[in-house]
């Protein structure tokens, strides 16, 4: 391996690190061109990504005589019409095939995931755990907090209250799931920064850290002259 | 009065610099997780065959590479031979060949006792069809070298080959233990990123997998394991201290927020 | 990136039948559409107002105010809208949500004569929240104020977008900023940047572990299913007001299924997880 | 018209309907002939979705070109876009991404945008903790002491104070976070099902934006 490349590389991604981070501060004009370069490559990798995806699975098969392929390669081309004012309304074809199997995939997945295990999970518990049966009650509370048509506003009828008190319940289960997973996300969070600010912080990149301060520093000197 | 925030991002820049720059060598306290997966390599007969996936996006990097590379400098000591392959996205064969690069083979002859399959994309679909039959998703490994010249490959033709499945991924390991664990039973053991480690443990309490590391906490550990200390120790003092530092902050908030009221 | 719980649903999956699953779908289906046929004008069900819509006509009259631009993005929402998701996230349906509320933004902010500006990390939602946009425009006799450069897709990777979207709040100083659809790790980005400009904040997402950090910053927050009645709440529909009264039914079942499993596993019969799992 | 607005209405819920009940069936029924059809729909949409790819850049770039041309401020921010998205497109597809250049490029510049730009949540989850979780009411409380349990549970440190802290924040993860996130996914799996039942059957057509023309 190239020290030379490796080392030019580390300065170059330690520029990166600095100029996104300088966000932080307050958006300005070095940002702007770290974000104009990330969309730029970023989006320019996806297009070549998706174009050898899509040559792969489609154009290739075809070649080698799989006509039927033809049929979503026209459906993804109908899709450009989107951009001729008078064929726009055709980009809708292309859009139902996705929205329908999209459904189609969110249903079956959504109900056995979301709903039948979360059922079985909950039926399995060892019911012997007292903290098993906060669970159910949790459960119970958090999903009931969810109903929209139940006791509206002018009925003050026994089940309507029971109902308010029990969904008041259920948001504080709600508030303390979203407390935990906040807490839990926290770690993941730093461990990313770390990774960063751990490269930005060995040779040759900490060498730009000086730099960055002092470009800083002059920055807010010229701020300041220029407003009084 | 609106507090600036700005304060608080610089004291986590340094909460998480200070302790790169000045190890402080926090105690890491082994988890019985990491030591299982430690083991499991450790312990494997000589001659055994061991896959190991190092399959991660590029944004989990700071956890995953120094935990894979560990795993890697382990599996290269000891007298078994590797597969490794990667399922997830474009960017896990960069990773595997920039390991690869950094540290070499070891002992180990490429062909004979370690290869590199390459990328199959499609998750699911191609791990499936490798457990199954690993020549119908293989022909040539990553450096285009049909597998019949890779002499290792000749003792591997489906997952009931492997003795051991280690991948190191930042999320879909759940196809592994679909397509290859239940089926096929075989040993396994998964480094993750922190967020997937609580629910990982699910599956070790069940006795599914062997191992499991956890973000760069694992990594650290598994750094002291191998005696190897490598950038993950000092990430786990950043981590602590700026967790900390967090903790007592929203305290210390709310503490004003109380005499403030009070006051008025 | 996977979240625990969809991790641990996905598992769960391999012991889980196909048709209970099949016939969980169908009796919900027949529910919802039951009480969408049936529900009329004189038969409306009461349903519980949700502050973090009736805040969209307060944050767009904010904007107004302010003269600075309304904001909106569904989030990262790769490949989502035709591969279903997984566990913890509802997929298409999301998606679906985010821009039933696009519309109804779209429509109140040419009534009162504001600036919307729609970002996207999708390619495939271009055609569709440009339409959606134009309709509304064109709904409030305004077709003429849409200009097809506010609906700006940035990129399909998802911190380029991120990038992208940050940058943007900052540079227009956006007064208001709606979310709503399938988010990740980019959720906190955007509603802190948002923040740190002032607007009001209304957001909202399905999934289970990024509504907390829109709790933590915005000022209203719709929560898991609350995204998927908004469409129907806003638009006032009788049949889309009946469609939820039918999934609230499809709930007080689904609880009473579940305390009637509990009951007999603890009696010693798992009658019901044999049924579930058929 | 008659014929374009039947292509502009009927055929796209037709097509959504059709799918839709196609996917779901398969599921259910597991027949080799619906299984057949419904895997070549799915491989399909990936297709499809990849040409979509392009309708996104093209709406990139014509923003961005408009930018330019009309000298907008910072308008070489622009050029620089659409630079950069030219060269790493067409390089990426005629050289391949595996191209030396190319992946350097990748890994020591896209990479660390990318990772940087998801490291800014150390600082923004840091400051949005000390700002909101606050003792203001019984739901801002249970928030804070759920999160602050989680995080002593998460560090050497929480341990340290006192050797219980980690198994409470434990308790905190494993069984009232657990139930709310049920309750949340129970309740999403409902939704799911009324939105796609609804999108199925053509009730719901706001994807398709049809509302304009349907006013008569």
């Amino acid at each position: 391996m190239n020290i030379d490349a490796t080392m030019v590389g580390a300065l170059i991604a330690g520029a990166a690190t600095i100029a996104i981070y300088s966000y932080l501060y307050e958006e300005n004009a070095v940002y702007r061109l770290a974000e104009s370069l990330l969309i730029g490559l970023a989006t320019g990798n996806v297009v070549a990504i998706t174009w050898d995806a899509v040559r792969r699975a489609a154009f290739v098969p075809l070649v080698g005589g799989q006509v039927i392929w033809i049929i979503p390669i026209v459906l993804g081309m109908i899709m450009y019409l989107y951009f001729l004012k008078q064929y726009s309304y055709l980009y809708r074809i292309p859009l139902a095939f996705l929205v329908g199997v999209g459904t189609g995939l969110t249903i079956r997945g959504s109900v056995s995931a979301n709903l039948i295990d979360q059922l079985v999970g909950t039926i399995n518990a060892d019911f012997s755990n007292p903290s098993n049966w906060l669970m159910l009650l949790g459960i119970v509370a958090s999903t009931l907090y969810f109903v929209f048509t139940f006791g509206g506003q002018g009925k003050t009828g026994y089940y309507s209250q029971f109902h308010s008190r029990f969904s008041t319940l259920g948001r504080w289960f709600l508030m303390a799931a979203f407390g935990a997973t906040f807490g839990n996300v926290v770690q993941g969070r730093i461990s990313s920064a770390w990774g960063r600010v751990g490269s930005l912080l060995t040779p040759p990149a900490i060498y730009e850290v000086p730099i960055a301060i002092a470009i800083f520093v002059i920055y807010l000197i010229y701020r300041k002259r220029k407003h009084t | 009065m609106k507090f600036d925030s700005r304060w608080i991002y610089v004291a986590v820049f340094l909460t998480i610099g200070i302790p790169i720059l000045a190890p402080i060598g926090l105690p890491v306290l082994i988890t019985p997780t990491t030591r299982g997966m430690f083991d499991a390599i450790q312990n494997l007969p000589s001659g055994s065959i061991m896959y190991l996936g190092i399959d991660f996006l590029a944004v989990s990097q700071p956890e995953l590479l120094p935990m894979s590379t560990a795993v890697y400098k382990q599996a290269i000591s000891r007298p078994i031979s590797i597969v490794m392959a990667c399922f997830s996205t474009t960017d896990c064969p960069l990773f595997t060949q920039r390991i690869i690069q950094q540290i070499g083979y070891g002992s180990k002859k490429y062909g004979e006792d370690i290869v590199f399959l390459g990328y199959f994309p499609g998750l699911e679909t191609p791990i499936a069809a490798f457990a199954k039959d690993v020549r119908s998703v293989v022909s040539v490994d990553a450096f285009g070298t049909p597998i019949s010249q890779l002499a290792l490959m000749n003792r591997v033709k489906s997952a009931a080959d492997f003795n051991l499945w280690v991948v190191m991924t930042s999320g879909d390991y759940v196809p592994y233990l679909r397509q290859v664990q239940s089926p096929y039973h075989i040993k396994m053991a998964f480094g993750t990123s922190s967020p997937e480690y609580p629910t990982g443990l699910v599956y070790y309490q069940s006795g599914q997998i062997v191992g499991l590391l956890n973000g760069l906490r694992g990594a650290a550990e598994y750094e002291l394991l191998i005696h190897s200390p490598g950038s993950a120790a000092g990430g786990m003092d950043a981590q602590s201290v700026t967790q900390l530092f967090i903790i007592v902050a929203v305290i210390g908030a709310n503490a004003l927020y109380f005499s403030r009221r009070k006051k008025k | 990136m996977l979240g625990n719980l969809e991790v641990h649903n996905a598992l769960v999956s391999l012991i889980v039948g196909r048709t209970s699953v099949m016939i969980f779908a169908i009796v919900i289906g027949i529910i919802v559409i039951y009480f969408l046929a049936t529900t009329k004008r004189d038969n409306l069900p009461k349903v519980r107002r949700l502050a973090g819509l009736d805040a969209i006509k307060e944050a767009v009259g904010r904007a107004v105010e302010t003269g600075r631009p309304v904001h909106f993005t569904p989030g990262w929402t790769e490949r989502q809208l035709y591969t279903g998701g997984s566990g913890g996230s509802g997929g298409a349906a999301d998606i679906l949500a985010g821009m039933s509320v696009l519309s109804y933004l779209a429509r109140t902010v040419a009534d009162y004569g504001s600036r919307l500006i729609v970002t996207l990390g999708s390619a495939e939602l271009v055609p569709m929240a440009g339409e959606i946009v134009r309709n509304g425009y064109m709904a409030a006799g305004k077709a003429d104020a849409f200009k097809p450069e506010d609906i700006i897709f940035f990129s399909s990777d998802q911190f380029a977008y991120a990038a992208g979207v940050m940058g943007l709040v900052k540079r227009e100083q956006i007064a208001a900023n709606v979310m709503v659809g399938p988010f990740l790790a980019e959720s906190l980005l955007f509603a802190e940047a948002a923040y740190q400009v002032g607007s009001i904040q209304v957001a909202g997402t399905p999934s289970v572990f990024q509504t907390p950090f829109f709790v933590a910053v915005c000022d209203y927050v719709l929560i898991g299913e609350e995204c998927y009645a908004a469409g129907a709440l806003l638009s006032e529909d009788p049949h889309q007001l009946g469609s939820i009264r039918g999934t609230d039914i499809s709930k007080v079942l689904v609880v009473a299924i579940l305390l009637v499993g509990v009951l007999l596993s603890v009696l010693g019969s798992k009658v019901v997880v044999q049924l579930l799992k058929t | 018209m008659p014929a374009s607005k039947t292509l502009a209405r009927e055929v796209p819920l037709i097509i959504t309907f059709l799918l839709g009940v196609l996917t779901v069936a398969d599921y259910g029924v597991q027949e080799p002939t619906l299984q057949g059809l419904s895997s070549t729909a799915q491989s399909w949409v990936v297709v499809i979705a990849g040409f979509a790819v392009g309708i996104g850049v093209i709406n990139l770039l014509r923003g961005q070109w408009y930018r330019v041309k009309t000298r907008q401020k910072g308008w070489y921010n622009n050029a620089l876009l659409i630079t950069t998205l030219a060269l790493t497109s067409v390089w990426g597809i005629i050289a391949t991404t595996k191209d030396p250049t190319y992946s350097y490029v990748y890994f020591n510049l896209t990479v660390p945008l990318t990772v940087t730009v998801f490291g800014m949540l150390a600082f923004y989850i840091a400051s949005a903790a000390v700002r909101s979780l606050r003792l203001r009411n019984i739901d801002a409380g249970i928030m804070l002491v759920a999160a602050a349990l989680v995080m002593l549970r998460n560090i050497p440190a929480g341990a340290a104070i006192w050797s219980s802290l980690p198994a409470i924040g434990g308790w905190v993860l494993d069984y009232p976070n657990l139930a709310a996130q049920r309750g949340i996914v129970i309740g999403i799996a409902i939704g799911v099902v009324a939105v796609g039942v609804r999108t199925i059957l053509g009730y719901e057509r706001g994807y398709l934006a049809l509302s304009g023309e349907e006013k008569k």
